[in-house]
């Protein structure tokens, strides 16, 4: 965990309301795993006054990529950041996704609404290199949600289409999509991110199906490293279950701890 | 070198920076970002004698410089809070303050009856203002009475020093303030967080499911600042300033208007290690300016 | 088409939006940059009997989403109202309420019995809540007894309706609201400015030469909703909210909260044609919902 | 007076802390008189809260510059911006700097310290333009505060530098260089704008040897059009003198109106 005020931003690029920055942080690139998540200040006024949580979407040795959708003051701030401008960010934290061993050969599905693909590409990169067959069932409103598809693929993962209003892939919501799939062929295991609706869909299937699966969570947050407590979800543990930090002991949980709200 | 030392009668130092209870968890959350040892020290996150499960989510809403929450004072117990974290404080070469919560009057006295008991404890900050807990944010430091017998009985049992937490929910925070220092309290510590609320316009749903929450952050900053010059100029036990420090020159605005130290609060979600660096800041300011000791400009605004 | 107008009983509003006083001038300074007619109405600066000279300067800092105010009513005084201003007022197709000041309760009453003489005032907002007038910013409006034998004075004099303003800087906004109501208040608005402090650490001085001033802007807006919330949902007299309202989703905010109407204060600063893009914004946001009628929004959260 | 909210960043240029924009704006161009000023939006967030107020230092019927220091977050931010970029002004606001009839041939003095030479420029060419022999004394701590000579100059305006450390010009404060100049020459008229020190110490010398001057005065503006009550200096009229609002009948004002405080 470390904190870099001058991370330089490498790369820009915006598809619409979805944007990709690319930075320079040897510090955070080199300890980040799939499904941690970094801080990052928007703006040096007090408005927006905290850090934004987005995922790692990829990282290296020494750079770090987030991908994330305007969504209000700050990522609309990020979404003007240029190369050479500079970022704040503070990462990798939390915990990822669990890359068990052994997985070699065995079916990966990842599953992303929105901008909910944001860990799964970093994600799926690393599964394919332990070996894993790789499917990323990607989900959106619209054709214009899915701009990663192609950089999926070149990537080397297979993936299955899902919109809303069918004007790319499966018409219809990727959690259907999902359903199809689980008839027709195997998972061995899901790695699942997007809008909570999306997520408790997929939970019904996998726990019908029997497929281990892990979600990540998302909460409003305040700090990030476990010091505000603003950033609970149900989860349940060997005694039962409570209010648990996401940014500490998430924001990835297992199918079994999770307790879906509502 | 500016010596940055103060000396609040009861307990003396390293630097006027503390960190404030809440928003510092319990210390060891911080141990990548800054050594412990370089605060004046820190506040442990509000305790009540049972564990406390906290409000249901969402606990936070961001708002134009400011940040409201309703946690709901989740926390681990005193027990566990003994036995498990306290240990792994000790010895930090740091102050550390608990602060002390309670359902009522006996709640907050068996608090201090079981930690007295403990080592490594140089404080209590009794929270006796407590916006998001009750659906109406009523407790007691809204009202001298009740302010007044509770810190008396507290003082009665207590084998440390107690510092009385203030609301800033009041019509005259120096009456409140003086209840607790006529009460024995060794000193006040003023502003907890003021009495907020936001709606989703879409949902018609306060945006936190407790309906109201405490604002912090810089928005509040004139408001405690006025406080702690009011309470400072008419009061005789040391202030300990906080609402809104975010850098060395804010912190030295409370102390300039009377805070005989400061506690530092929000700022530590927007940099974990924000308190070490206004404590830097303050002594670079006052190396800059010739002051020999920070404690020198405590008060010192000429209104 | 959405229906704007809003029946506060006493007073009906093209919109539900007003120009909070002390904000807009006289009006007559906005004309370059709106159409009054377009204004649900506007609060004219507060009317002290006698002409005032108002506060040294500086009378304005800026704070974190905020602005600290002493100005001291500086004003032109009933008269020289009456005689220039007024005219000018008069068959502008909006509501024109004057805000009425008084160094105590007497001048409060000359200054209702001198304008109920004049014809084109709408009603009168009672500016009991002054907090950077006195040094120590106290004022009837902090008091439920006071409020009470003040309001019911004037009632029994004005010919007009009575909007009670009330300062925030109290424990319990809603008995001194209730106090209002059973005075015979025709309505309350809130908030006035909190009372607030800024520190020049260089100078060691207030940055105000009032020492104290009245924070206003977004910073106050969570408190601000809060108390019209409280105040709305236990006291029966209508509600005219404020406090930070820079768009129409704040504005929606306080109406969701319980406001009848709202008045925007500070933001006219920014754009002085800030009161007529909110109305606009209300309008277009109820459009695309499809709310008939924008009364049915007051007060519909759930808490 | 007009709002052009999204006025067109034509030109960017910085010497240090000193920063000039100009901007097409032909409504707020077209009425510019020197000695106006500007309210402008800095960022688009409630930090800063308040606009900035920015004197014309130049205008043409369809440009507006502003010349500026950096001082704290919001001219920070004006110094950011980049052609292309565009700025929220409002403008132009108060009254100038009087331009008498028949000043053919008459010497005009513009004296100038630091940020405060801002609408000297302007004002310089109007006199010029007049017939006026226009001289621009331009003060200020180093030769480093004072980027604008060359500008002057080329404008044909005379400029006799002076700076606290004899880094450039003459080995002092404006004011006592504009005490040796009255001795040599002679002025038929003072433009003033600077500090208050600077201007209170002019004041003086203006007084002593009776030549007719105006200042543009500077306060703290909550909304630069007369409405906050916040921008009061003390000024003289004829019934005695009171607070009065520097946004609408100033900021310029004639020495003989003005009460220098402390
Ligand atoms: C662990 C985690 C990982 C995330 N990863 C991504 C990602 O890779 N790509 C992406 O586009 N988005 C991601 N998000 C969501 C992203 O953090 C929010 O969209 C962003 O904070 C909105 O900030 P804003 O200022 O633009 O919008 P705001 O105007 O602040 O708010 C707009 C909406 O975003 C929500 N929001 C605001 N602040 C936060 C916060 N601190 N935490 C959570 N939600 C917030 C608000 O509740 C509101 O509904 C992630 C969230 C979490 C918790
Ligand atoms: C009529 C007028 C014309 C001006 N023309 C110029 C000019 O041409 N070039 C130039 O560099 N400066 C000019 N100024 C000063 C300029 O307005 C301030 O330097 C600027 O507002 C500082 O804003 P900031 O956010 O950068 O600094 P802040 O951090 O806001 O404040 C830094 C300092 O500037 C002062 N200041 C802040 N806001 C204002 C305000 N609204 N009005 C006046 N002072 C303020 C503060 O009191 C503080 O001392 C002018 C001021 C006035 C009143
Ligand atoms: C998330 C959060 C939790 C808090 N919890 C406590 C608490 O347990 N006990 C307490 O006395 N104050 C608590 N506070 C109040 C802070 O200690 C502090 O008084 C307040 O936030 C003002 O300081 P700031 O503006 O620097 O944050 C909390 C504040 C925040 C933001
Ligand atoms: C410069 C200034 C002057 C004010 N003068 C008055 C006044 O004369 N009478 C009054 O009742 N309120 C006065 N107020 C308070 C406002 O009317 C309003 O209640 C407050 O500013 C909160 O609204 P806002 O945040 O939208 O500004 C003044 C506020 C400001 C900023
Ligand atoms: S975000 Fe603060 S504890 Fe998780
Ligand atoms: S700046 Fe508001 S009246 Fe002059």
């Amino acid at each position: 965990m470390a904190i870099d005020r001058q991370a330089k931003v490498l790369e820009a690029e915006s598809w619409g309301d979805y944007h990709l920055l690319r930075v320079e942080s040897p510090a955070v690139g080199r300890e980040a795993r799939p499904g941690q998540f970094v801080m990052i200040k928007a703006g040096d006024t007090t408005v927006p006054l905290l850090r934004r949580p987005l995922s790692l979407h990829d990282a290296g040795p020494s750079t770090v990529d987030v991908f994330f959708r305007t969504a209000g003051e700050g990522t609309r701030i990020l979404a003007r950041k240029r190369p050479g401008d500079t970022l704040d960010l503070l990462g990798p934290l939390g915990k990822g996704y669990t890359l068990p061993a052994g997985f070699k050969g065995r079916n990966a599905w990842l599953v992303g609404g929105g901008r909910g693909i944001a860990p799964l590409y970093f994600l799926g990169r690393e599964l394919l290199a332990l070996g894993a067959k790789v499917v990323v069932l990607y989900g959106g409103r619209t054709r214009g949600d899915l701009p990663l598809v192609d950089k999926l693929e070149s990537a080397g993962l297979a993936v299955l289409a899902a919109t809303d209003d069918g004007s790319l892939g499966f018409h219809g919501l990727v959690s259907e999509l999902l359903r199809r799939e689980l008839g027709r062929g195997r998972a061995d295991r899901l790695c699942v991110c997007g809008p909570d609706a999306m997520m408790k869909a997929v939970a019904g299937l996998a726990d019908a199906s029997g497929v281990p699966a892990e979600y990540s969570l998302e909460a409003m947050m305040g700090c990030g490293i476990g010091a505000c407590w603003g950033c609970v979800h149900r989860i349940r543990d060997g005694s039962g279950d409570g209010w648990v930090k996401i940014c500490e002991e998430g924001p990835v949980f297992p199918g079994e701890r999770v307790v879906w709200e509502g | 070198m500016t010596d940055l030392a103060v000396d609040l009668g009861f307990l003396k130092l390293r630097n006027p920076v503390l960190t404030a209870s809440g928003t510092f968890g319990y210390g060891l959350e911080f141990e990548p970002y800054l050594g412990l040892e370089k605060l004046g020290g820190f506040v442990v996150k509000g305790l009540y004698f049972e564990p406390r499960e906290g409000n249901p989510p969402p606990r936070l809403v961001e708002t134009p410089s400011g940040l409201i929450n309703a946690i709901g004072l989740q926390g681990v117990g005193v027990r566990a809070f003994a036995e498990k974290v306290l240990p792994r404080l000790r010895g930090r070469g740091t102050a550390v303050i608990v602060n002390v919560c309670g359902a009522d009057d006996d709640e907050y006295l068996r608090v201090v009856e079981f930690l007295d008991r403990e080592e490594g404890i140089a404080a209590y900050e009794l929270n006796i203002s407590c916006p998001n807990v009750k659906k109406d944010g009523m407790c007691p430091a809204l009202f001298p009475g009740p302010t007044h017998d509770l810190v008396k009985r507290l003082k009665a049992v207590s084998r440390r020093p107690v510092i009385t937490k203030l609301s800033p929910n009041v019509t005259d925070i120096v009456e409140i303030a003086q209840a607790a220092a006529e009460a024995g309290t060794d000193a006040v510590a003023l502003v907890n967080t003021f009495l907020a609320m936001a709606v989703d316009i879409e949902t018609r749903r306060p945006k936190l499911t407790n309906t109201f929450g405490g604002l912090s952050g810089p928005a509040i900053r004139p408001l405690a600042v006025r406080m702690v010059y009011q309470v400072a100029s008419r009061v005789k036990v040391p202030v300990i300033g906080m609402g809104g420090i975010m850098t060395g020159a804010d912190a030295l605005e409370f102390m300039v208007a009377g805070a005989s130290a400061v506690e530092v609060g929000t700022a530590n979600f927007v940099d974990p290690d924000a308190a070490v660096r206004i404590a830097g800041e303050i002594g670079a300011w006052c190396e800059a300016r010739g002051i020999a000791r920070v404690r020198d400009v405590v008060g010192t605004v000429r209104a």
